[in-house]
């Protein structure tokens, strides 16, 4: 069977199983982050260090080396060959393009270094990758639960995406149309948010302003920005589909705005080295692993469970994954104390 | 060959220092590479400064003649985008392919030189807004990542030749020596040259300024053709929004390669060694002991420290009014 | 005048900027094989005129004819390709390239590929430049922008020369030349002429125009009043011509002795790299000392000096009796010092060509205009007046950009503005390069009445002539030193010749002929 | 110094801009016609605020022929900061000493460029690029050491989010910010300065004046605008997060020069940098709201910048 299958589900459009030679450990394991200066990514960073220095999981990694190349993708390629160069025995990555790879993964193979591909996974079936079903997340929990909390299934959606030409606001942009394609009743309104709290908030406020009302509103990240236009322009509260930043999740839960924050943790970071471990034990993956997609009703929400009044706005709420293990939720308090001094 | 880029450098050692400093960069590179100086770690290394050298060697022909462009990352990006449907079968189809996306770059400069010229439009706001409009027609061309590129070209280009020295550098010192060494050493190179350094003598000399200025820009955007054409090689696929991280980088590199931003003298070799400068400071970060929230900070400061010595100069300034060219 | 055998042809010719009429219906023809000399006051519409004939601007209406033939330019580049080459009043050098190419920038030497033939290309250029008699001076490789001043004017005389024009044009060409270099230059035109050029010459010299034309035009307010015959008219008639009023004496009457006064500057053994070598000069109130000699003996370099601009000078300098200590112009206007310095190019350290008269007149004293650092409009107005009175600027009103005022317009407002700071000491940079003898003149009156009330004024001049007639000093430099002071009758011709070639001035000194002679031609 | 003008006559660009923008909402207006609302023309210009402040720092810089290219994590940075010393202090006056460290991170980024340009003359396209990607790095180090706190200070709150006999605050602090730089240029000596050294440098460190201090002051003032942008945005959002100075750099020099400054220095009227300001917002926002695609606004913006800036740089040819 395969490893932990109630955690690496295998995902859909699912094409078999990864396993690779195994290989005594300890094992030398880098992880190759893209973009800087993102908080869900630093919080991901300090989500596998808390996880990695936990003594039953350091005593398999000799050494765990952690960058960020930042946007440039020939960058991130160099970090993986150089990385593939220095005998490292798995790499986990989160790519800055999910096309711009296939070289890379080619050498990786030739060199016999497990890759592992998450959270913005590679388009390449011969890499394990984990990723939140995206189609799924935004449309079959998201946009469902927002129409379920509708009052009636018909009117005005506001739908406001991510960063256009980009792979993930593609696809959770489909799971949103597969949804409401069922409701021919409901009219939709998109605009372009980029995953920004600012230009969210503004383009909310606009379009309320011109089409005065709308009876719900999606939106992927940055969405405390539509909890608050909804506050400044005086709109009725409306079903909110959202992010599970905590800002956003405390808007809703604080002013009873009827909605769901659905997310994918930074907890995928510790999901995908373990993985990388797991595979260089031998371990067997389906090829594509969904990771659960967390979400929470704010019906249901509960403060320092679902959101924490005392924490920043933009920690990310679910700090990883029940389902993987005790080993793979972690406090606030945990990841505030991960300290940055070594590697 | 250094004499033949370098146009006018004020002061050479600007250049010289700049090479210098990536030697002793990637010296520190190797060393701390737990593969040592192989030919995978060096072309893995020449691999990611290329795509940044091409195009600053295009911003430097641009600043050359006093200008800037801001469109050079959405030109790759666009011309990458062409490439990853055009790039693909036979070998004819191949060259027309190559053929079509260095002509779109070149479409795309003379595009830019045009709205200068003719627009007399300030270069930074032109090329800003031309680059918005060549953004909109990657996004056109491919809405989100993908489509395909010849894979044996991309080990042709990525690799080695004949395990001593990377491929991607001497393509681009090929194609370096194919493109500009003829043009610098042409009136027209003389001529852009001139207009960066003083567009109204150059007017009133009777030199044909706006064709230089277009020409310049042209250059530009052939170079940024190259630069999208190796980003496809070394990924195999298109991407609309691969240029973002490379414009400002690109004139970083000019800088840190010794060229004045106020034209008229510079080095294309600088802008090379710049380019690398900058990557391999990103390298560093692979192998260092450093936490890995610190490592932003880590490459701003050795860029900073980079950058600072460009104040260097001032020390040996002894007429204030030397300060201000 | 006859049509027949004039080679080129203006015919009402118009331009106004604005409201300023430029040039007002003008019909001018030249000849080959001449010499033409075109005078006129600052402002009166020389440049413009020049700039038509090059295509650099366009008339309003009016035609060219070239051989006959109407011909248009819309650019320089058009003019050029029929042979008209003009060397403007503001310089065309391009300052990143070398003496050579800049000489071959339009028509570089090329080899069989069609690329630039550098060595053929410095050949051409050391050939011109020996032609100029200075092909030892300039190395051909160094950059311009390196070069003095009349070094650049040089390299720019070669460059429209090698082009070989047919119709050469000088619009102030020779201003900046030292008098060692206007003798070869004089030289190749003539020889030019011979060839059957045809050459326009401006030049406020009066002695060159002399020297030279064949022929003279000259203009006032935008019209063409008048052409002669070189020689066929006096100094004094010219001179009434071009301001339209005689002019009896240029030089004001120098004071019968300078009030004894302890010195407000005081310098001892200046030294700055190997530009100054020990240089001590003292400069009493009411004092108009000069500073002359051959190019680039460290002139510039005191007067740099003096005003804070140079880092890492040594030796001693007091102000006003005062040890002075001051970084640059902002420190040396300080009350404590009162030194305005007015810089050697007008267009690119002195004015802000696209900012107004008025901007241009008060920023150097917007510090004593303004209360709590707000600008006083009322008085910032009745300085900018008083000061436009004083100089008696032509300027259409205070609020145009003082770059479309003429030359000696421009400069005048440079020394407005610094004497609106009302200064104790007062640097002069060749103040009077490319200007009008109307204006020479009242600049002269005007320091003289300066120096009158308590000024000290160091002066330094490219031009003997005007050492002679201004100051009460002069001091001759050679080689970072002073080779000599000369006053009263030694302040002549002879001696500071001699000085500036370092020869003693107390014999005759004529062994070294071939330099003296160059000189003296250029001083005839 | 003449082309300075607010209130008294509108030059060029800025009529240009007006007729742009009523041609747009006339357009516009045919679609949708709440374009024409009152409550959507002040939500633009409550939209416009930050834009326009970053772009009035921006201003002062481009006017010196330099560029400040700090701008992203200068707002970012200097919410981060206020924000966290709010979390940290959270009763009510005590808290507003974050809003002051935000603006004083804001004028020791500014000082720190404006150092960098005017004493060691470094490019300024170059230099704040490098100081952007500190200040980054800093962020970005700092956050993995503290819990950072992300709530304003009720002030930052007051002004970025609240109303004032129903018009949104930060309109009036766009306005404040927009009367101290139009008093700054038109009628201090400052102001002066800044169009001499921004016409030709050399002739005016000759005149006597201090050219390197008036570098640094309006790299300051440009500081202390991104600062000022960042603290109303974090009361807009009700949040300080990382990245959200980004959008604000490109936008805010187009704003500049769709006004009609020259990015060479020493040219540029205030009121054509608000008009700039106004019609990037409307733009975007219209073209948000009529649900363009991205392609699209792109080429839209592009080509709208183009057509303006060619506009009247022929209508008023230079020399
Ligand atoms: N007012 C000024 N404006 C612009 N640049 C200046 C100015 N004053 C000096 N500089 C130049 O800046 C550089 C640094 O100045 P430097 O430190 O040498 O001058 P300084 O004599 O120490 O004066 P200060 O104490 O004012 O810095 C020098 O190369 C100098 O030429
Ligand atoms: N670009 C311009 N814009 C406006 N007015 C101009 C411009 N160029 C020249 N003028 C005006 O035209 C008149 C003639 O100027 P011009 O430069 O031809 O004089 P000039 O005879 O060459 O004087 P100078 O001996 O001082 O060089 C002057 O009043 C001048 O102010
Ligand atoms: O998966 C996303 C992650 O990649 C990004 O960095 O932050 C938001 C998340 O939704
Ligand atoms: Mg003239
Ligand atoms: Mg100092």
């Amino acid at each position: 069977g395969t490893f932990m299958p109630e955690c690496y589900k295998p995902g859909l459009g699912d094409t078999g199983t990864i396993k690779h030679a195994k290989k005594e450990g300890p094992y030398r394991v880098a992880l190759v982050n893209g973009h800087t200066g993102i908080p869900w990514r630093e919080q991901m960073i300090k989500s596998v260090k808390v996880w990695a220095a936990a003594p039953e999981n350091a005593k398999n990694i000799t050494e765990l080396k952690v960058v960020s190349t930042g946007s440039d993708v020939a960058a991130q390629i160099a970090a993986i060959d150089n990385f593939i160069q220095a005998g490292y025995d798995a790499i986990a990555f989160i790519a800055v393009n999910p096309t711009a790879f296939d070289a890379v993964i080619k050498r990786a193979k030739q060199a016999g270094t497990v890759l592992v591909s998450f959270d913005n996974p590679v388009d390449n079936p011969s890499v394990l990758r984990i990723t939140p079903e995206w189609i799924e997340f935004e449309g079959i929990i998201k946009a469902q639960s927002v129409v379920n909390q509708m009052k009636e299934p018909k009117g005005k959606i506001l739908e406001i995406r991510g960063i256009q030409g980009n792979s993930t606001d593609r696809d959770r942009h489909l799971g949103v149309q597969k949804v409401l394609a069922k409701y021919p009743d409901i009219e939709v309104v998109e605009v372009v948010g980029n995953w920004d709290t600012g230009t969210v908030q503004k383009v909310t406020a606009d379009a309320i302003a011109v089409h005065g009302f709308f009876d719900a509103i999606i939106c992927q990240h940055g969405c405390r920005g539509v909890t608050n236009a909804i506050k400044a322009t005086g709109h009725p509260p409306v079903p909110v589909g959202g992010d599970a930043e905590n800002g956003f999740v405390k808007a809703l839960a604080m002013n009873d705005i009827p909605g769901i924050s659905v997310s994918t943790s930074p907890g995928q970071g510790p999901v995908a080295v373990r993985a990388a471990i797991a595979l260089l034990q031998g371990g067997e993956f389906p090829a594509l692993v969904n990771v659960p997609t967390p979400y929470v009703e704010t019906k249901d929400m509960k403060p320092n469970v679902n959101y924490f009044p005392d924490e920043p706005d933009t920690l990310e709420t679910v700090t990883g994954y029940a389902v993987c293990g005790a080993d793979m939720v972690f406090t606030p308090a945990q990841l505030n104390a991960q300290s940055a001094d070594n590697n | 060959m250094t004499a033949f880029l370098d146009i006018h450098l004020r002061r050479n050692n600007r250049a010289l220092l700049a090479w210098l400093v990536l030697g002793g960069l990637l010296v520190y590179f190797l060393y701390i590479h737990p593969r040592g100086a192989s030919i995978g770690v060096l072309s893995a290394w020449a691999n990611q400064g290329t795509a940044l050298a091409f195009l600053a060697v295009g911003q430097t022909i641009v600043v050359l003649s006093r200008g800037v462009d801001l469109s050079i990352g959405p030109i790759m990006a666009l011309t990458n985008c062409l490439a990853s449907h055009l790039v693909n079968g036979g070998p004819l189809e191949l060259a027309f392919g190559i053929a079509v996306v260095v002509l779109a770059g070149a479409v795309c400069g003379a595009i830019n030189g045009i709205v200068v010229v003719f627009g007399k439009i300030q270069p930074i706001i032109a090329t800003l807004a031309t680059g918005a409009i060549y953004s909109g027609f990657a996004l056109i061309v491919r809405p989100i990542p993908g489509g395909s590129i010849d894979e044996m070209l991309s080990e042709l280009t990525t690799g080695d030749l004949a395990g001593i020295l990377p491929s991607s550098i001497v393509m681009l010192l090929v194609l370096v020596c194919l493109f500009w060494l003829p043009v610098s050493k042409a009136s027209l190179g003389r001529s852009i040259v001139a207009v960066g350094s003083s567009e109204q003598a150059a007017y009133m000399s009777g030199l044909k300024v706006d064709r230089a200025k277009i020409a310049a820009y042209t250059l530009s955007g052939i170079f940024a053709s190259f630069s999208g054409l190796f980003i496809g090689f070394q990924t195999l696929s298109g991407d609309p929004s691969i240029g973002l991280p490379y414009t400002l980088n690109s004139i970083a590199a000019v800088v840190i390669g010794g060229t004045a931003l106020t034209g008229g003298a510079g080095s294309i070799l600088g802008s090379i060694a710049g380019a690398l400068i900058l990557r391999t400071i990103g390298s560093l970060i692979f192998f260092t002991g450093l936490p890995p929230l610190a490592q932003p900070l880590f490459e701003g400061t050795v860029l900073l420290v980079a950058v600072a010595f460009g104040a260097t100069r001032l020390l040996r300034i002894n007429n204030r009014l030397e300060v201000f060219r | 005048m006859t049509e027949g055998n004039s080679f080129l042809a203006l015919t009402d010719v118009t331009k106004t900027y604005g409201g300023v009429n430029a040039l007002k219906s003008v019909c001018f023809e030249a000849k080959r094989g001449s010499i033409h000399a075109i005078l006129g006051e600052n402002g009166a519409g020389k440049s413009t005129l020049m700039k038509v004939l090059a295509g650099v601007t366009q008339p309003d209406s009016g035609a060219i004819r070239l051989q006959g033939d109407n011909v248009t330019f819309t650019n320089p580049a058009d003019a050029a390709a029929k042979g008209i080459v003009c060397i403007f009043q503001e310089l065309s050098i391009i300052p990143d390239l070398s003496v050579a190419e800049n000489i071959c920038l339009t028509q570089p030497p090329k080899t069989a590929f069609g690329l630039i033939d550098r060595k053929a290309q410095d050949r051409l250029a050391t050939a011109v430049l020996k032609r100029m008699g200075c092909g030892e001076d300039i190395d051909t490789r160094s950059r311009c922008a390196d070069l003095p001043l009349s070094k650049r004017q040089i390299v720019e005389i070669a460059k429209a020369i090698v082009r070989k024009p047919d119709v050469l044009i000088l619009d102030e060409a020779t201003s900046a030349l030292t008098a060692s270099d206007v003798g070869p230059v004089m030289e190749l035109l003539r020889r030019m002429r011979d060839g059957g050029a045809c050459i326009l010459f401006i030049s406020h010299r009066m002695h060159e125009i002399e020297a030279l034309a064949d022929t003279c035009s000259v203009f006032r307010n935008g019209e063409h009043v008048s052409t002669f015959a070189s020689g066929a008219k006096t100094h004094d008639e010219i001179v009434q011509l071009m301001i339209g009023k005689p002019i009896s004496q240029v030089y004001p009457d120098k004071p019968a002795e300078v009030p004894v006064a302890p010195p407000y500057l005081d310098i001892h053994d200046l030294r700055w790299g190997d530009q100054l070598k020990g240089v001590s000069l003292s400069l009493r109130p009411g004092e108009i000392v000069g500073l002359g000699g051959l190019d680039g003996q460290g002139q510039q370099e005191v007067l740099l000096a003096i005003a804070g601009v140079l880092r890492g000078t040594s030796g001693t300098m007091r102000v006003n009796g005062r040890p002075a200590v001051h970084r640059g112009p902002k420190g040396g206007k300080g009350s404590d010092m009162r030194i305005a310095l007015i810089p050697e190019d007008r267009k690119t350290q002195g004015l802000f060509l696209s900012l107004s008269v008025r901007d241009n007149l008060t920023v150097s004293m917007l510090d004593r205009l303004s209360r709590y650092a707000v600008v006083d409009r009322l008085g910032e107005k009745a300085l900018v007046d008083r000061m436009i009175d004083l100089l008696k600027i032509k300027a259409d009103n205070a609020d145009v950009a003082v770059g479309t005022l003429s030359g000696g317009n421009q400069q005048k407002v440079v020394l407005a503005k610094w004497l609106a700071t009302d200064p104790k000491l007062l640097l002069l940079m060749d103040p009077t390069r490319g200007i009008d003898v109307g204006t020479k003149q009242e600049i002269y009156r005007l320091l003289r009445r300066l120096a009158g009330d308590g000024l000290a004024i160091l002066f330094h001049s490219t031009d003997y002539d005007e050492l002679i007639g201004l100051c009460d000093r002069a001091l001759i430099m050679y080689d970072g030193r002073v080779a000599s002071t000369l006053s009263g009758p030694s302040l002549n011709e002879h001696n500071i010749l001699s000085s500036a070639l370092n020869l003693s001035h107390d014999n005759s000194g004529r062994g070294t002929a071939a330099p003296s002679a160059a000189l003296a031609e250029g001083l005839a | 110094m003449r082309a300075v003008s607010f209130v008294t006559s509108f030059d060029g660009p800025t009529k240009a801009i007006a007729l742009a923008m009523l041609l747009l909402l006339a357009v516009g207006g045919a679609y949708y016609h709440q374009f024409l609302s009152p409550m959507y023309l002040v939500q633009q210009l409550q939209n416009g605020a930050f834009l326009g402040i970053v772009a009035a720092g921006a201003m002062m810089v481009i006017l010196l022929g330099h560029i400040d290219l700090s701008v992203p994590w200068t707002i970012t940075a200097s919410a981060t900061l206020a924000t966290a010393l709010v979390g940290t202090n959270p009763e009510a006056l005590v808290s507003e000493r974050g809003l002051v460290a935000g603006l004083g991170a804001g004028l020791l980024i500014g000082l720190v460029n404006g150092l960098g340009v005017a004493y060691l003359r470094i490019p300024s396209m170059i230099w704040t690029l490098v100081t952007n990607n500190i200040i980054l790095g800093v962020c970005v180090f700092y956050s993995g050491f503290y819990a950072l706190r992300s709530q304003p200070s009720p002030v930052m709150s007051a002004l970025g989010a609240g109303r004032l006999f129903g018009i949104p605050c930060a309109i009036l602090v766009w306005f404040a910010v927009s009367a101290v730089i139009v008093f700054l240029l038109r009628r201090s000596r400052t102001g002066r300065y800044i169009y001499a050294v921004g016409t030709h440098e050399p002739a005016a460190y000759l005149s006597g004046i201090d050219t390197r201090k008036v570098i640094v002051f309006a790299f300051v003032v440009a500081g202390l605008c991104s600062a000022v942008a960042g603290m109303l945005l974090t009361g807009y959002a009700g949040q300080s997060y990382q990245r959200m100075g980004d959008p604000y750099l490109l936008p805010g020099i187009a704003a500049v020069v769709l006004g009609g400054s020259s990015l060479f220095g020493g040219r540029g009227s205030y009121s054509g940098t608000v008009a700039g300001v106004l019609l990037i917002t409307l733009i975007s926002s219209m073209l948000s709201i009529m649900q363009a695609p991205e392609a699209a606004k792109q080429i839209c913006y592009g080509v709208v910048i183009i057509l303006m800036v060619g506009l009247y740089s022929r209508a008023t040819p230079a020399n």
